[in-house]
Formats: structure tokens, sequence, C-alpha cells
């Protein structure tokens, strides 16, 4: 990968640091490039690549697999990099049942896992591990910040809609959790589901005043163009997964004007995004999402890591990765007890700049969050 | 005269608004050879599913080897002894001619869900199969992959696994079909010799056969048995050289 | 059938020769790969046991694979968390131990297969086919939903189950579990493949009216052919999940059941060693297709389009010849 | 729950229901003519929603990027029946079910190749946006109201097609007698290809007009291909006619199963536990009516006994 243009941020630091140390740090992504789901590995895998070459850093070797989004093909490859290539450090991992199998036997193996996205709550909490990082948020947050919302909001009577499987019910409880009051409806559909006339049709009757829904994936695609056809014009919120800038061109107009929650957007006000926003630009030809903000601050984290401690002082090392001393996108950010983000999720609207649909920030839902299960993790 | 071993009793089998067997009486008897001849279209195939099993009658009776036997499956019928060839052959054609043989014998004497051993160190059941064989004169074939065998030999083939069954009656749907002269020849010795050990019932076309081989002929006709008895009574009964080999002449 | 005998001698030595060579060389990944490859190829050989001998295409074993795993799941699942699995009426307990669970995770593949099979096999050709498949679906959607053991994220073990006297967490001692397994049900199946249930068994594939004509009823040798199948992929799926120390509904998902048909037509339909050479043959592919390109699947595609069309009979009739030996 | 709520979800089952139907007709067709069991039906259906996403990008016209879908479809059928396909028909149903597998993993990575991996954009025009109000004052999207239409009338063209044309009329021997229709002079590959172009079409378009309100990214066709067999089960394999009360009835019980099942259990279960138990039955509601039907008729409603 070749640099066009060489700017600020965690990279100089890393210059300044010097190659004072002479042992580097090899890393194994798993992520997902092949099939459905590859368009969220890919921007992860090039944010974290995009730091990693800011760094100028040689001493970082990245060892890059495709997951094929299948769990067991995921613990193999965890396997193969542990075991074959020795690996210091394991990431890139996207959805959450890949992760739960993955990392629980990484890290038992003493290995660092930083996560660029996944966080199952079952990791945050009672399985919680000094040497698993959630670079990303814990999977509930973007809920809770839209449950927020929808009470800050001053919503009544909310229909909140999710599909039938772990993440999904995780989403309406975290909803829940920050709003209380009434509910239209509560519904689940089926994972991987296509149509949703008859959902809509059940919003419509049911007397809401807003949705909320989590749908990743086409699912959410396929929602809100059928939604918008509907008639129904009721506000809508959900997290920032299916308005994110790669799948939002594929919904085009239909999701414009939505409020969603997300703890990164393009147009947060700092010198790390700004300059992070324009180099991906400028290296891949598109506007960076939230992956690949996740995947470049996991990259700057490691990086932040390695000047202050040498891999194989793993005490060292976790104790420099807990400090998270490097400049994130999205501006403060710290670790809590469990090793999962303290930070600001932010509201944004679906908006048009020029051709491209895009989001701009219009309010801050939840400051300095941290997590429901801080307190159930013991380590 | 004994008891028939296969006695059918006033079978009537309709297809919409077709009469494919028509109130039919039939019956065999030990050490006989009853041919059933027709014209094409007459029935027969409807009358050996009903008779064989596979094909329930609307009215009537099959009696076999003493008791009903219509409401039990071709499995069943075959397992009281009536032994049936095909008129297109039905044989497992990746296996060796002794192994088609095997299976009449093991089907027959049963032990089938049994899945250690090696059957083909069963003595008992490969000694069955090659005395088969060789009363259909197949022996030196026994180790021939069944595809590579003749239309002839695969015909002998059928009947060496209805031997096996150490059947009751047989039940034989056009044996002579598609050989030649010297094929047909062959198989009208082996059948010849047969009868003893148990009757046969002759569903043949070829004419020469039937003449040579049945004791008994019975003339199906759209249907319906139009006459019955022996070869010299058919030759001359007026209705049926009207009917059916007047046509053929 | 000289040659095929040989070849299934090569292979087996491949496969014990590689993981062998690997611990001594400090490769531990190639033998979990190559356990891998063990472990799919007992899922071949139980499909192949349909498939092959019976005739029975079954696009959804996936569902008895899925099954064994879970079996391994949620005994482990019970085991590792202290908690009783059932109290009332009687007390189940989880448990660690493989023996136990490759027992449970038989029986369970063996009776979801005798319940599937005897609804599907009252049709045949494509409708068995296609129910198959939405049985196996069914499978599926219904583990993704049920939250109670993870729904689609599935199950982590942290620890892998026990063996007496063995320490399964070391790749080389896992691995000669899974090989002695495979040894096993390769004895098994070829037993009883001559067997007489073997001989009747194939007569019903090639021709099921010669069976009835014979007084054998082909449906009952197909249901016990597709249970003794299930059983036996079921075995497959608890080995699997343990290999992975993982399960999730991935394991029941419709490709599975496509990639489990995959080794046994590569290897070659209805030879004992057929899935053995198919799996590992496709791992191989797997792996070294994987490290060419992203695109990899086109080129898996093109190959498996090619071995249907221009090389049937898989690897085996490629060199051992087309007929398919019987005694 | 309104009897008007329950009207509305009826439409929606028979907007799905009309839409499977097009997919589940090439699938029966090509059985019933060829018997070929073709796993790559579902990919047609994909490539015809990005052929449409294609052009409507390019042009930015709809009915353009329909014409598209259709044609597109019948290319990829032509190309692959005239190189894989063909040499499957005397083959048996393993042979077929594994090289069209193998055909599924080439669609699927050569569609990503040429489109990458994000899903693409497609929209209906304008002039079928927005809501209709129908008898009873249902408000009802103008464009589902349309599909059913089109699809209803596809289907009264193809069963007219079958009954009454030439062409229809070879189909129908074909199904009957492969070798008859050889004896009566008909080029029986040309036949093929055309049924096979015909399926593919059919597959392609409703890729496209469901790609409209869906999403048009990689893998959409499986589950819809896996619907689309269990409607030719229920209906019974070969049979156009089942085929289309199968997709009716598989898009009405999976649409009210959703809607009616969590209310069901809510009746005795606090309602965030009946939602969950509801939905996950309701997601397994069509593979139960198809172990149903087959229970009473193994060759399914119209198939052949």
């Amino acid at each position: 990968m070749k640099l066009k243009s060489f700017i600020l941020g965690a990279s100089l630091a890393a210059l300044a640091a010097g190659s004072g140390w002479a042992e580097g740090v090899k890393v194994g992504m798993i992520t997902t490039l092949s099939g459905g789901g590859a368009g969220l590995g890919i921007d992860a895998r090039d944010g974290f690549m995009l730091a990693v070459g800011q760094s100028g850093r040689d001493d970082i070797e990245v060892v890059i697999e495709d997951d094929q989004r299948k769990p067991d093909v995921a613990v193999q490859l965890a396997d193969k990099m542990i075991q074959s290539d020795k690996v210091d450090v394991l990431t890139g991992i996207i959805w959450s049942n890949l992760a739960m199998a993955v990392v629980p036997g990484a890290v038992a193996q003493g290995k660092f896992y930083l996560s660029v996205n996944a966080a199952p709550s079952a990791l945050a909490g009672k399985g919680c591990n000094p040497n698993y990082f959630s670079v990303a948020y814990q999977n509930d947050n973007l809920h809770e910040a839209a449950g927020a919302y929808l009470t800050s909001a001053g919503y009544k009577k909310p229909f909140i809609l999710a599909p039938n499987y772990p993440a999904g019910k995780d989403s309406l409880t975290g909803v829940k959790r920050f709003y209380t009051g009434e509910l239209a409806g509560e519904v689940y559909t089926k994972l991987g589901q296509t149509d949703y006339a008859a959902e809509i049709a059940q919003i419509r009757a049911s007397g809401a005043d807003s949705v909320f829904f989590f749908l990743p994936g086409g699912m959410g695609i396929s929602f809100m163009k059928q939604y918008a056809d509907s008639g129904v014009d009721l506000p809508v919120v959900g997290p920032a997964f299916s308005f994110d800038q790669g799948i939002l061109q594929a919904v085009g107009e239909a999701a414009m004007g939505v409020k969603n929650t997300s703890q990164w957007s393009k147009d947060i006000d700092n010198a790390a995004n700004k300059a992070f926003v324009e180099s991906f630009l400028a290296e891949y030809g598109r506007l960076p999402s939230l992956y690949a903000a996740q995947g470049f601050d996991t990259a700057n984290l490691m990086i932040s890591a390695m000047e202050k401690a040498d891999i194989s002082d793993a005490d060292a090392f976790r104790a420099a990765l807990k400090a998270a001393d490097f400049a994130s996108v999205r501006g403060d950010f710290t670790f809590a007890s469990n090793n999962h983000p303290i930070q600001d999720i932010y509201v944004r609207e679906v908006i048009k700049e020029g051709d491209v649909y895009t989001n701009k920030i219009v309010g801050v839902a939840l400051e300095d969050r941290s997590n429901a299960y801080v307190d159930e993790c013991k380590m | 005269m004994t008891d028939p071993v296969l006695d059918v009793r006033g079978i009537s089998k309709s297809f919409g608004g077709l009469k494919a067997s028509d109130a039919i009486d039939l019956d065999l008897r030990p050490g006989e050879i009853h041919a059933l001849i027709g014209p094409n279209g007459a029935g027969k195939s409807t009358l050996i599913a009903q008779i064989a099993g596979g094909l329930a009658p609307d009215s009537g009776a099959v009696h076999f080897a003493g008791r009903d036997v219509t409401a039990l499956s071709t499995a069943a019928r075959a397992r009281l002894g009536l032994a049936r060839t095909f008129q297109i052959s039905m044989l497992a054609m990746e296996y060796t001619v002794l192994q088609n043989a095997m299976l009449g014998a093991l089907g027959h004497r049963g032990g089938v869900f049994r899945f250690v051993r090696s059957v083909m160190r069963d003595h008992d059941l490969v000694a069955r199969a090659e005395a088969a064989l060789e009363q259909v004169g197949l022996q030196d074939f026994r180790a021939f992959r069944t595809a590579e065998l003749s239309h002839g030999q695969r015909r002998q083939l059928e009947v060496a696994v209805a031997l096996t069954l150490d059947p009751k009656a047989f039940v034989m749907d056009e044996p002579m079909a598609g050989l030649g002269a010297e094929g047909s020849q062959q198989l009208v010795g082996v059948l010849d010799r047969l009868r003893q050990q148990a009757p046969i019932l002759l569903v043949e076309h070829d004419m020469d056969a039937v003449f040579a081989l049945a004791d008994r002929i019975s003339v199906l006709v759209y249907g319906r048995i139009i006459a019955s008895g022996t070869v010299e009574d058919i030759r001359n009964d007026p209705e049926v050289r009207r009917a059916y080999l007047g046509e053929e002449a | 059938m000289k040659r095929e005998t040989l070849l299934n001698a090569a292979i087996l030595l491949l496969l014990l020769a590689l993981p062998l060579w690997a611990s001594v060389a400090d490769e531990p990944f190639l033998i979990t790969l190559t356990t891998r490859a063990v472990i799919l190829a007992i899922a071949g050989i139980g499909l192949n046991f349909a498939l092959g001998f019976g005739g029975l295409v079954s696009l959804g074993h996936a569902a008895f694979f899925g099954l064994g795993g879970y079996a391994m799941g949620i005994l482990a699942f019970h085991a590792q968390n202290y908690t009783p699995m059932m109290e009332w009426p009687l007390l189940i307990e989880g448990t660690k131990s493989m023996p136990v669970i490759w027992l449970v995770a038989i029986v369970t593949g063996a009776l979801a297969a005798l319940v599937i099979g005897a609804l599907s096999l009252r049709t045949a050709g494509v409708y068995f086919i296609m129910i198959t498949l939405a049985f196996g679906q069914m499978f599926y959607y219904f583990a993704i939903s049920w939250p109670a053991y993870g729904g689609e994220d599935g199950l982590s073990i942290y620890v892998r189950n026990s063996f007496p006297g063995l320490n399964t967490m070391d790749p080389i001692q896992f691995f000669a579990v899974c090989y002695a397994v495979l040894l096993i049900v390769l004895f098994g199946t070829w037993r009883a493949a001559r067997s007489p249930f073997g001989l009747m068994l194939g007569a019903a594939r090639q021709n099921p009216d010669r069976v009835q004509a014979v007084g054998q009823v082909p449906y009952r040798l197909y249901l016990t052919a597709f249970t003794i199948s299930g059983a036996i992929t079921g075995l497959a799926g608890a080995l699997f999940a343990d290999l992975n120390r993982f399960v999730s509904p991935s394991m029941l998902s419709w490709q599975t059941s496509g990639e489990i048909m995959v080794f046994v037509i590569l290897g070659g339909v209805g030879r004992v060693f057929g899935p053995v050479a198919g799996a590992a043959l496709f791992i191989l592919l797997e792996h070294t297709l994987g490290g060419l390109s992203e695109f990899w699947h086109i080129y898996l595609g093109a190959i498996l389009l090619g071995v249907v069309l221009f090389a049937k009979g898989g690897l085996y009739g490629l060199i051992a010849g087309r007929e398919v030996a019987h005694d | 729950m309104s009897s008007l709520l329950l009207i509305e979800q009826a439409l929606n089952g028979l907007q799905f229901g009309v839409m499977l139907f097009l997919i589940a007709a090439g699938l029966t067709l090509i059985f019933g003519v060829m018997g070929l069991i073709n796993l790559a039906h579902g990919s047609l259906y994909m490539v015809g929603a990005f052929a449409a996403a294609g052009v409507s990008a390019l042009t930015g016209s709809f009915l353009l990027a329909l014409v598209a879908s259709l044609a597109a479809a019948a290319m990829a059928g032509v190309v692959i029946e005239m190189t894989v396909i063909r040499r499957l028909y005397d083959r048996d149903h393993l042979d077929q079910v594994l090289a069209t597998f193998a055909l599924i993993l080439i669609f699927s990575e050569g569609t990503r190749y040429l489109f990458g991996s994000f899903p693409l954009f497609l929209d209906k025009p304008e002039w079928l946006s927005g809501t209709v109000t129908l008898p009873l004052g249902i408000e009802y999207s103008l464009y589902r109201l349309t599909l059913i239409g089109v699809g209803l009338a596809l289907a009264a063209g193809l069963f007219w097609m079958i009954a009454r044309t030439r062409v229809g009329i070879r189909i129908r021997a074909g199904e009957n007698d492969r070798e008859m229709i050889g004896a009566l002079g008909v080029n029986i590959s040309r036949l093929y290809t055309l049924v096979f172009a015909l399926g593919a079409a059919l597959a392609g378009f409703a890729g496209a007009l469901v790609g409209a309100i869906q999403s048009v990214q990689i893998g959409m066709g499986e589950p819809v291909l896996i619907l689309a067999f269990v409607v030719i089960v229920i209906g019974g394999i070969g049979s156009i006619k089942g085929a289309f009360i199968g997709a009716i009835l598989v898009g009405l019980t999976d649409t009210l199963g959703r809607f009616l099942l969590p209310q069901l259990f809510a009746l005795f279960m606090n309602p965030s536990e009946a939602t969950s138990v509801g939905s996950s039955l309701a997601s397994m509601s069509i593979y139960l009516l198809m172990a149903g039907v087959l229970l009473f008729r193994p060759k399914g409603l119209f198939g052949e006994a």
C-alpha cells in the first residue's frame, strides 16, 4: 500500500518515537472479505491498514485472512494464526457469533484480541478477559442511545423491531434500558427476512408515534425501501448500521431524514478525524464508513501501546492498551474497567451532499457512555 | 384334481371408464403351465399386477397357497412363494450374476438386517444361488457383471432369481420377448423342466412357445377371458380365431 | 481392484504421516487442518451410506451434523457452567466426557434421521432432495431463534472435552482420537457394505422393484440406511464441534449439506474410502485456492463443475477405474 | 386486531406468493420438461436484479431496467444451458445438484467480482410510488398492488401460452414423452434452450421487480430458491398450476404466520416472550406446512400420483 499524503495524528507521534523497539508485533486479522457481508470486513481492514501505513513503522506485520462469515472457518484461521503464524494480536472480526467462537479460545492462549466491531454482552460481562479489548463499543451502546433519543425527543409510543436472534434481542433490551415508556408494539422478524409488508402493516395499525428498528445488512435496506413506499411517515430511529456510508447509497432517498445513533461520524470535529476522512478518501477513493473508522482506531490503539511497551512483556503491553493513549477519531476515548469504551454516542441525520447520501451530527444521545455489564465483569 | 395353487376369483379393475379387468376368473394348478394370451391392450399387464401385487382390484380376490392375498403387498406375496419375472429385465445391473441370484436367496431366507458378516461368505446362500444358476445354465457366468450379459442371458437370470425364492408358483411376464429363435428354444427347454418344480402362469406373445409349453391356455380380450382350455380347444375355438388369432395370422 | 486398495492405503497413511511429521516439525496448524479433514471425512462417510449405498440424495445432512454438534455443545455447556440440563422428571447433568457425548450425538443423529427419513422416504427423486433440504432449513431456523443455547451466536466451550487418559487440548492427541474414530467408522462401513444388508440395499438403489419381487421392502432398507447415515454424521458433528470448541447454527445451514455432498462426489460416490479422499482434497483446495484470490469460490466452483461433467466417479473413478467393486 | 389489518396482511401474503410463483414457475417448468433440478435458479434471480440495478443507475429508467433484467437473465440462462446444463439432462439428480451448486458459487463470486461487495441501489419509479386507497379504506402501497397485478397477468399469460400456443403444446408433449416430440420433428435441443431461457427470464424479472423494494445483494437468490423449492414440492413438481397454488399458500402462510402467531402466544404468555416464541414458530411455519402436505400427498397437491 502506498500513501499519497502523510498527515497528522498518531502517525507523527509514532515517527517521533522512532524505531527503538527491537521486536515488532505480528497481527492476525480475521475478517469477512468474501460473500454477503464482505463490505464491512473490507472497510475495517482498509481502515486498519491505513493507520498501519501512516505510522511508518516497519515492525508491524499483518496477516489477513477471510473468514467467509463462517464461525468454523474463523476458528480454524485463529488456530492457524496462533499455531503457525505465531501472531501476538488478533483482530478484525465483524460478527458477534464469530467473535464468540474465536475470542474465548484466543485469549485463553494468552493472545491479545482487539475488536474492530463485534462486542457481544457475554464478552463484556461474565466472560470478560484482561486480554480482550473492544475498541468499537459494547453491542448494546447504539441501541441504548436510540432509546435515550426516543426519550429525549419526547416520543410516547414507539414501535420497535429487530431480528429474532441474540443480537436482535440485545438490541431491543438496550432500547428499553433507556426508554421506559409505553411501546406501541415489539416485533421480532426472521433473520434474513426480505419482505416487511406484514410488519409495516402492523406499525400502521398500532397507533405508534415513531419506529425503532435494528435490521443489519440487506434486511435494513429492504425495510427502509418498503417503509418509505408504505405511506407510513412516522419518524424512524435506528442504530448506525443501516445508515452507514457503505450501505446508505443502496437505501437511497428512502433514508433521508432518518435519525440514527453512532459513536462516530465523519463530521466529528477534531483534527484526527478530519485527517482520517481525507486520507481515507484519498487512499481508497470512497468515504470511510463506521467500520473503517473502527479499524483505524484499533490500529492506532495498538500502535500507541507499542510505543510504550514491548509485546513480549504482556503485562506492560496490556497496561499500555488500557491507557488508550491515542488520538481517537471519536475524540475523547477511555476504557471502562471491563475494557470496553467510555465515549459519547451521537445522533446523526441522513442528508444528501451533492449526489452522495451521508450523515451529519444533530446531537449527543449519551455522554460518556460506558456499558451495562461493567459490574458483572470480574478480572 | 388337486386344489389350485393360485386362484383368481372375479377380479375387476377400471381406469376411468375403461374396464381393464372384467370379472376375471383364472387358476393355476400344480405341475402345469397355464398360458395367458391376448392382443396388445387386452389388460394382461394389469392382471399380472393384481396377481403379483402393486395394484389392488376394485372387486374380487386373489388366493394363493390357500390364503387370500388380495390385501398383501408385492413383497409379502413374494415371501409366500409367488415368484415373478418381469417383462423388462429388473436386475441389479451393477452386480454380478451370482450376486443377483443371491438377492433372491437372501430375500427368501430372510436375515437381511445383518450388518457385519460378509454375505459372500454365507455358504448356504451362495450354494442356493449357484444351484439356481446351474438350473438355467448360467453357472459359467457367475462372476460376470449383469450389464455384460446378453439379452437372452438376462432372461435366464430373471428365471434363476425367481428359482431361488423356492417358489410355489411362477408368474412370468413375456419371458421370450426380444429373444431370437435360438434363445427362445433354450428358454422353452428351461421352462419345460421347471413346471415339475412349480406351476407357471405364463404371459406370452410368442405363439410357438405357448403351443409348445402350455397345458392350458386362457385368452384375454378387452379385459375379459373369452376362452379357456387345452391347446387344441383354443386352436379350434371360433371366437378366439376371430378375435385374436385371426388378427395375428 | 488392486489399485483401489493401494489408493485406500496411501490416503490413510498420508493422513497419519502428515500430522506426525507436523508434530516433529512443530507445525501444529497442519495437525489441526488434518484433523479437520479427518472429521469431515467421517461426515462424508455418513452421507455416503445413504447417498452412495442407498442412492438417497439427501441435501439435509447438515441437520444431523449440526445436531451432533449441539449434542456436544449443550452437554459441555451445562457441565462447564455446573447447571443441570434437566431436573424434572429426572435429573440429567451435563458432561465433558467424549465417549458419553459421542453416544448422545450418535443417538440424536439416528433419531432425527429416523423421523426425517420416515417422512421424507414416502417420496423419491427430486421430492426427496427438496424435502430433506427443507427439513434441514427447519432445524437451522429453529437453532437461530431458540435463545437458550446462544441462538445465532452459538455456544463456546472453553476447554475441549476429555477422553480418558489423553490430553485432548494437545493437537496431536486429539488428532489421534479422531483418526481412531475414522478407522472404526471406515471398518464398520466396509463390513456393512459387504453384509447381507449392504447387498440388499445396493439392489434397492439399483432396482427397487427387484427387491420387492424377492420379498423385501425397499422402504425399510432405505430408512435403516438413512438412520445409520444420520448416526455417523451426528458423530462427526460432535467431533467437529470439539475441534472448534464451538457450535453454531451455521453447522446446520444448507451450504454445509452441500459441502458434505461435495466431499462424497469429489472422492467417488459409493466407495467406502471415497469421502476420505474427497474431504482431504476439499481441505487442500480450500487452503491453496483461498490463498490465491479473494474470489476463490469461482475456482472451487469451476473445479467442481469439471469433476461432475468430466470426471464422473471422482478421484477414485480417475485413479481406480469406473467400476465399483462389490466383492 | 381489526379485520382491515387482516385483509391488508392477506394482500401482502398474496403479493409475496405471486412473486414466488414467478420464480417457482421456471423451476417447475424446467423440471417438468427436462427433468432437471436447478439449484442455480436463485442465481438467475440475482442476475436479473443486478442487471436492473446496473441499467437503472446508467439510464435512470425503470422500464429499461426491467427489460435489462429479462434480457440479462435469459442470456445467462441460454449461456449456462448451452455450456453446462445441456450435459446434465441425461445425468442423475445427484450430478445435477452438484453441478448447479457449483454454478451458484461461480455466479455469486462472479457477480461480486463485477459489482463489488456492497448492496446496489434500485428503486421503483416515481409513478409507482406512494399509496392508493382501496375499498373499505385500506391504504395500500401502489407498487405492491402493481406487483400483484403484473404477477397475476404473467401467470395468466403463462397458462395461456402452455394451453394454447404451439410452443406450449411442445412443452406439454415434452413433459409426457421426450422421444415422441423428437419423432414429431421438433428440435428438442432448441426447445430445451428456449424453456430454460423462459424460466431464467421469469426469475430474473422477479428479481428486478422485488429488488426495487428490497436489497440488491450477493446471495439474495438462495433464500428465495429454497422457498421456491418448498412451493413446488407443495404444488407437485412439474405442475404450473401446482406452483401457483403452492406459491399463494406459502405466501399467505408465511405472512399471516408472522403476524398472527405472536398474537396467539400473547394470549397466554408475556408479550416479550410471546413475540419471541411466536416468531420462532413462524419462521418454521412453511416447512411445517410442507411436511403436512406431504404426509397426505407425497407427490404434492397436483403431482402425478
